[in-house]
C-alpha cells in the first residue's frame, strides 16, 4: 500500500475530489495548510504596516491506497490540476506497512 | 431653565393677557417640537444602527474570505452616501419640485429649505440620510463576493444620488405618486423595493459566483460563514426597524404604539411561517431562511404599518413569509440570478407584495374593509411605477459601469477572495480556515 | 402644527377663558402623555434588543455545533411568544381578574381592553410582550445543546401561554400579591425567577450533557466556544436593562434617574465582587463567571431599583456577586444539574434573593430602614408562592413533553451538533472546528 | 394624572390667576424636565453601549489568544469606573471648587449635590459616569496584549478617580478653563485626548509586543483576528456618538439636529477621506484603518460639534482624515510606539486636532468665521494644559505601577496569550488557530 | 519505530488519549481533518439549496512509538472504538526512520 | 527523499520558517496540531469548574528533502530551537518514495 499526499489549491479540492471518487479510492483524509514552494508569498497591508504572508493556504489530500493504483491515479491527478503556473501542487508518495478497519479488524489492503 | 420659568410665571400675575400669550409660546408648540425632536433623531439613531445589521447580515452569510469587503462596503455606502444625500440628494428628493417627478433647489445647504415642519430641518435631513443609505447599502449583499469596489463605491453613490431620491420626491416629495393617494408610510417600496430592484438588476447582470450552479444547471448551496453573526444582524435590524417605522410618523403621538406593534408582530409571523414552510418542505426548520422571514415580514409591514390593524399586520407578515421561501427559491432556482443574502426576495419582492397589500388591509379604504378597489390599484401604479424606474435606470448604470470600470473581480480574485484582491487583507488572521 | 398653535394663541386673546381651558386640554395632558408614549416605547425597543443580548450569550457560551440551534430556539421563542401573548397572554394577566388568580378577558383584541392608563393601550402591549418573551428565552440556555427543537417550541410556547401570565396577573394585573404589597417593580420575580425555576426543572429533567459529568463523578467544564460574543450579549443585556427597569416606571419623571443609577451600580457591583472572589478562590480572575456577576446584579436590583438608595443597590450587586460564584458551583457541582449558561444562578437565584433583599433595604418599609419585618415577610412570601407554582406547573409541563414529543435528542445528534441534527446545517462553514 | 389634570382645569376656570400659575407649576417646566430627563437618560445610555463598542474593537483589532482578557479589561474598568466614580471621582469633579483646580465635596452622595440643574440630579450622575468609564477604556486598546490585568485595574481606577475628575473640573465643572471660554462640547479634549495621552504615555513605558518591531528596526504588522467584530464595534460606537454628542446638550431642544448632522458627517468624512488616502498611498483601500477614519471624524468633532456649521464638520472629518493615517504612523514608525488598535492617534491626535480647530470654524467666534485668534488662542492652551497634565500625571502612575505591582506579564505568558496566562481560559475553544 | 497514524469520530477523543495514556505513549499530535472513507456525506440544506457534505469531521491522532508497541496499541485501540458501524475508523501504519529530541539532541527511539 | 516532521512551538515558527529558507529548502506543509509529549497539559478554569488541556497548540512543519540534506537541516533546526526546556519539540524521519510536481509532472529529487 502507499500513501499519496496531494497538495493543491483550496479551489481545486471539488475537482479532485471527483476524480478520485471516480477511480475507486475508498477513502480520503482532507486537511488545511499553509504552504510554500515554488510560489512564494503575497503581500498584504495592515494599518499602513507591510505583512508577508509567505505562507498559502493550501488543501493536503491523503489518501492510501493499493500499490498497482499508484500509477493511474497520479496521472489523472496531474491531468487534472496541471495548469502549468506555479502552485499547481505536488504529489508525495509514501510506503504504508499496515492497515486496520476498526470496525471490522481487517487488516492490510482489505482495510483499505 | 428654571429661572426663566420664574419670570414667566411672574409675568404672569401682573401682566395676565400677554402673559399667558407669552407662556403659551414658550411652552406649549415648543415642548411638542422638543419632544418631535428627540423622538425624530432618536429613530434616526436606530435606524443608523440598522447599518450595523445590515454588515453583521452580509458578512455572516457569505463566506469568511470576503468579509472585511463586505465590511468596507456597508461602511463606504453609508459614509459615502451621507455626504451625497447631504449635498445633492436631499434636494433632489425635497426641494421645489419640477411637475412632480424631481426637486430642484436646496444643493449644497439643505438646512436654508423650508418645508413647514414642526422640527427643526437638521432633525428631518438626518431622518432622511440614513433612510437614503439603506436603500444603497440593500444592493451590497446581493453582488456579494464578486464586485469589484471600485465599481460598487460608484454605483452606490449614483443610487443615493439620484435613483432614490427621484422615487423619494414622488412619493414623500409631494410629486405625483403621493398626489394620487399613494401609501407607502415608512418606505416599503420607496426605500426596500429600489433597494431590491436594483439588486436584481446587478445580481443578473454581474453573473452568479463561481461555482454557485453546475455545468448541469444543478444549484450548489455556498453556506455562509457566520450564521450567529447573521442573526445578530437580524436581531440589529428589527430593533432600528423599531426607528424606521414608528420614527416615520415625524412626530409623538398616541398612533405610535400601533405602528410598533404592527411592527413586531408582521416581523414575527413572517419568521413563524418561514419556519414552518421550511419544515414541511425540506424536512427540518431553515435557520437563515427563518431569520430572512423577519426581515421579509419586517419590510412588508413598512407600508401599510400605520394604516392596517393588528391582525391585518399578522396576515400580512404570514404573506411574507410564503413571499421568502417561494421567491428566493425562485430567484434562485428559476431565474438563476445568484444572491447570496436573499436581497431580492426580502426587498424587493415583499416590498412589493407588502406595498400592495396595503390595498386589501388599509383599515381605511382597504378592499376587505369595503374600501373598493381604488386605493388598491393606486398601490399598484405606484409598485410598478417604482419598479420600472428603478429597473430601467439600475440597468443602464450597471451596463456603464460595466462597460467603464468593470464590475466583476478576475477570477483569480474571487478564488482568494475579495479580501486579499481588493484590499490586501484578511478578516479572521488568526483562525484556521477551510478555504 | 404651526398653524393649529397659531390659532389657538390668537383665540387665547380674545375668548381668554375659553382658550385657557382649550389650550390646556390640547396640550398638558396631551404632551406628557405623548412623552410617556415615547419613553416607553424606546423602553421597549430596548427590551426587545435583549433578546439579541441573551443570543448571543447562549451561543457564546455553548459550543460552536449547536450555535444555529440556540439561535434558532431564540428567534422563534420571541417569534411565536409575541403572537401567543398578544393573542392569550396579555388577556391572562391583564383580563379582568378572577379571583386575583387570572385575567379573563381582552383575547384576541388586548387593545379593547381598558386598564385606565396614561398611555395607549398599543403602546403597553409591545411593553409587556417583550417582557413576557424574556421569560421565556431564559430557558433556553439551560437546556442548551440537548433539547429537541419541536420540544422547545412547544414548552416555549406553553411559558408565554400560562405559566408566565399567571404570575404577572398576581403582581402586576392587580392580583393578590399585589394585594399584599409585594414589590416586584420590574421583574426580578415575575420575569427573572420564573424563567429560572422553569430552567432549575428543565434542566434537571432533561439531564446533563453527554460528558459533564464523570463516571466517578467528577466535573468536568464543556467551555463556550465564543466568549467574546458572550460578553457581546452581556453588554448588550446590559444596555437594554436601562429599559426593563427604567422603562417600567411607564411614565417620564424624576424617578427614572435614580433607577438607572441603581441598576447600574447593582450591575458594576456584582461583576467586580464576582471577579474578586474568583480571583481568590481559582488564583486567576474569571471572564465568564465575572460575566454571569453583572446579569446577576442586574436580575438582583430589577425588584428593588426604585425602592432601594445607590448604597442599597451597591449593597445587593455584592450579594448578587455571592449567590453567582456560589450558586452556580452548587447547582453544578452538588446538585449535578447541568446549566450550560448558568440561568438558574443568574434569573433563578439573584431573582429570587434580590425579591427578598428589597425587604431589608427598601427606603421605605425596609427592615434596615427601619420598617420593621412586614415588608420582608410579603416579600418571601411572593417569592415562595411564584417558586412554588412555577416549579410545580413547569414540572408538569416538562414531563408531558417528555412523554409525547420526546425531551431530548438522541446521543448521535447530540455529539454530532443540534445543528446538524435538528437544523441540517452548520453555523460556522468556513472554520476548522476542533469538534 | 388624568384625574389632576381634570382639577387643575376646573380650577383653571374658577380661580384664573392662581390656576394660571397652578396649571404652569404643574405642567410646562415640568414637563420639559421630563423631556429633558428622559433625553439625557437615552442618551447616556447610548453611550453605557460604546463600551461594547470599544469591547468589540479592540478585541477584533488583537489577537485571539488574548481577546478574553480585553473583554474583562474592559467589563472591569466601566464596573469599577462606575463605583469609583459615584463615591469619589463626581465630587472631584463637580463638586465646590478649589481654586478652580479640583471639586471638593458631594463624595460618598453625589447626588445630595445641588449644582442648579434642570433635570435630576441622578440622571447627570449616570450620564457623567458613563463619560468618565470611556475615558479609562481608551487607554485599554493601546496597551493590549501584553499589560498585566492587576496593574490595569490599578491604572484605571486611578485615571477615572483622578486624572479625569481633575481635567472635568477645569472644562466643565465650573474650573479654570472654562473661565477662560475653552470650548470642548462633548469632550474631545476631556474625554478622549485625556484617554489618548494616557494612552501613549502608557503604550511607551510598557514597550512594544514582541515580534512587534525587528532588530534591524522593521516594523511587523500584527493583524487583528476579527474584523467584522472590529467593524460592529466601529457602528456601534457611532451610534454611541449620537448619545455622546447630542446628549451633551443636556436638554432637549432645536440644537439636537444640528449637532447630530455635524456628528454624522465628520465621521463619514473621514472614513472617506482616510480611504482616499490608503488607495492611493497603498494601493489599496485599507479597511482597518478606513474604520478608524471614523473614529478620529468623531473624536475630532466632538468638541465643536455645537459650534459648527455642516460643512465646517465637513473640513473638520477631512483633517481627521489626514491625521489618523499619518498620525498612526508617525506614532507606530516614527516613535515606535506600539499601540495595536491605533487609540493614540484616534482619541489623542484627533481629540487635540479637533479641539484647536474650533478655534477655526466656530460660526461664533471662530478664525475663518471672522473672530479673530481669541477663541484659537484659548483652544490651543486648554489643548496643551490637559496633554501636560495628563502626560505628566500617567507618566508618575505607570513608572509608579511598574515598580510595583509590575506592568508587564511574562514572556512566556505574552506568547501563550493573556487569556491562558492572566485568566486560566481560551476565547474560542472550539476553533482550530493558527497560534 | 513505527508511526501510527488513527482516524477517529471526534467524540472519541478523550477516550482515544486515556488508552494511550496507559499504555505508556509518550506523545501525541492531534489534528482535524475532514475525511470520508465507507462512511460517505451528509445531506444539509442551505436556504432551500441542497449542500452535500461528503466529508466529515474527523480527528486524526498521530503517534510515533516503538515497534514493539505496535501490537499491543493497536488492540486496544481497536477494543475501545469498534462499535461495528461505518466511520469507527482506521489505523494506518508507517515505518519511521528517526526521531530526534531537540531539546537534548537524543534520537533514535530514545527520543520518543 | 526524506521527510522531515518537525513538531514547535508556536512562536518559533518564523524562526525555523528564516532557517529553512536559509537552508535552501524548497517548500514546506505548515500546519496546527494538538500536542503533548513530555510536556504535558496545562490547567484552565471555566466557570469554576477545572479543565485540564492535556493538548497544547503545536506547529507541525513538514519539508520534503534531498537525503544529503537531512544531518545539516536537523543540526540548523536544533541549534535555533533549543532551549532546554521540555516543549522544545522533535523531528521525526521518514522515507518518500517519489514526489512529483504537477505542473510539469517531473518527479524524484527533481520534483522537490
Ligand atoms: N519540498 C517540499 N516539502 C514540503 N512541501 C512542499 C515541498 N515542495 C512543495 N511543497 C508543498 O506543495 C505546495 C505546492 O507547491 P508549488 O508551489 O505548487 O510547487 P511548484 O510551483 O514547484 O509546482 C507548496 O505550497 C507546499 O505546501
Ligand atoms: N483509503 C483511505 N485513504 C485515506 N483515508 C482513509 C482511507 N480509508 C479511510 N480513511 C479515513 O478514515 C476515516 C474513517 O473511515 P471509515 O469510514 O470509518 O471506514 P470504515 O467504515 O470502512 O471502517 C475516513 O473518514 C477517512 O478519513
Ligand atoms: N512519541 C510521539 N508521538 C507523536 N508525537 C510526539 C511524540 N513525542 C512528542 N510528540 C510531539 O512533539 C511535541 C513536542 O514534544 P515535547 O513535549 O517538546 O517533547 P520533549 O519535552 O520530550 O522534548 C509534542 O507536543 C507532540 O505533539
Amino acid at each position: 500500500m502507499k500513501k499519496l499526499e496531494i497538495v493543491i489549491r483550496p479551489d481545486k479540492l471539488e475537482e479532485v475530489k471527483e476524480v478520485l471518487d471516480k477511480s475507486g479510492v475508498t477513502g480520503m483524509m482532507v486537511s488545511t495548510i499553509m504552504g510554500c514552494g515554488h510560489q512564494r508569498g503575497i503581500k498584504e497591508m495592515y494599518r499602513g504596516a507591510e505583512l508577508t504572508i509567505n505562507l498559502l493556504h493550501k488543501i493536503k489530500v491523503e489518501i492510501i491506497i493499493r500499490d498497482a493504483m499508484v500509477e493511474s491515479i497520479t496521472d489523472k491527478i496531474q491531468q487534472t490540476l496541471r495548469t502549468g503556473n506555479v502552485g499547481d501542487g505536488k504529489i508525495f508518495i509514501y510506503n504504508v506497512e499496515n492497515a486496520i478497519r476498526i470496525r471490522t479488524g481487517e487488516s492490510g489492503e482489505k482495510a483499505i | 431653565m428654571k429661572k426663566s420659568m420664574f419670570m414667566i410665571i411672574m409675568m404672569s400675575i401682573f401682566l395676565l393677557p400677554t402673559a399667558v400669550f407669552a407662556a403659551e409660546e414658550v411652552t406649549t408648540a415648543d415642548i411638542q417640537a422638543n419632544l418631535d425632536t428627540i423622538w425624530v433623531l432618536i429613530a434616526a439613531f436606530l435606524v443608523f444602527f440598522m447599518q450595523a445589521g445590515f454588515a453583521m447580515v452580509e458578512a455572516g452569510f457569505t463566506r469568511a474570505k470576503n468579509a472585511s469587503n463586505i465590511i468596507m462596503k456597508n461602511l463606504m455606502d453609508f459614509s459615502i452616501g451621507s455626504i451625497i444625500f447631504f449635498v445633492f440628494g436631499f434636494g433632489l428628493m425635497f426641494g421645489d419640485s419640477m411637475a412632480g417627478f424631481i426637486g430642484t433647489s436646496g444643493f449644497f445647504n439643505p438646512n436654508t429649505l423650508d418645508l413647514g415642519l414642526n422640527i427643526p430641518m437638521e432633525v428631518f435631513i438626518i431622518f432622511q440620510t440614513v433612510f437614503a443609505a439603506t436603500a444603497a447599502t440593500i444592493v451590497s449583499g446581493a453582488m456579494a463576493e464578486r464586485t469589484r469596489f471600485a465599481a460598487y463605491i460608484l454605483y452606490s453613490a449614483v443610487l443615493t444620488l439620484i435613483i432614490y431620491p427621484v422615487v423619494g420626491h414622488w412619493t414623500w416629495g409631494g410629486g405625483w405618486l403621493s398626489q394620487l393617494g399613494f401609501i407607502d408610510f415608512a418606505g416599503s417600496t420607496v426605500v426596500h423595493s429600489v433597494g431590491g430592484w436594483a439588486a436584481l438588476v446587478g445580481a443578473a447582470i454581474i453573473g452568479p459566483r463561481i461555482g454557485k450552479y453546475g455545468k448541469d444547471g444543478k444549484v450548489h448551496a455556498i453556506p455562509g460563514h457566520n450564521i450567529v453573526l447573521g442573526a445578530l444582524g437580524v436581531f440589529i435590524l428589527w430593533f432600528g426597524w423599531f426607528g424606521f417605522n414608528p420614527g416615520s410618523e415625524l412626530t409623538a403621538d398616541s398612533a405610535l404604539g400601533g405602528i410598533a406593534m404592527t411592527t413586531n408582530l408582521s416581523a414575527a409571523t413572517g419568521a413563524v411561517v418561514v419556519m414552518i414552510i421550511t419544515w414541511l418542505k425540506y424536512g427540518k426548520p431553515d435557520v437563515s431562511m427563518s431569520l430572512n422571514g423577519v426581515l421579509g415580514g419586517l419590510v412588508a409591514i413598512t407600508a401599510g404599518t400605520a394604516a392596517v390593524s393588528m391582525w391585518g399586520a399578522i396576515a400580512i407578515g404570514a404573506v411574507a413569509g410564503f413571499v421568502i421561501v417561494y421567491g428566493i427559491e425562485f430567484i434562485d432556482k428559476v431565474l438563476k440570478v445568484d444572491d447570496p443574502v436573499g436581497a431580492v426576495g426580502v426587498h424587493g419582492l415583499c416590498g412589493a407584495v407588502g406595498t400592495i397589500l396595503v390595498g386589501l388591509f388599509a383599515v381605511d379604504g382597504g378592499l376587505f374593509y369595503g374600501g373598493g378597489v381604488k386605493l388598491l390599484g393606486v398601490q399598484t401604479i405606484g409598485v410598478i411605477a417604482v419598479a420600472a424606474w428603478t429597473l430601467g435606470t439600475s440597468f443602464i448604470l450597471f451596463k456603464t459601469v460595466k462597460a467603464t470600470v468593470g464590475l466583476r473581480v478576475d477570477r483569480q480574485d474571487e478564488e482568494l477572495g475579495l479580501d486579499h484582491g481588493e484590499h490586501a487583507t484578511q478578516a479572521y488572521a488568526d483562525f484556521v480556515l477551510k478555504i
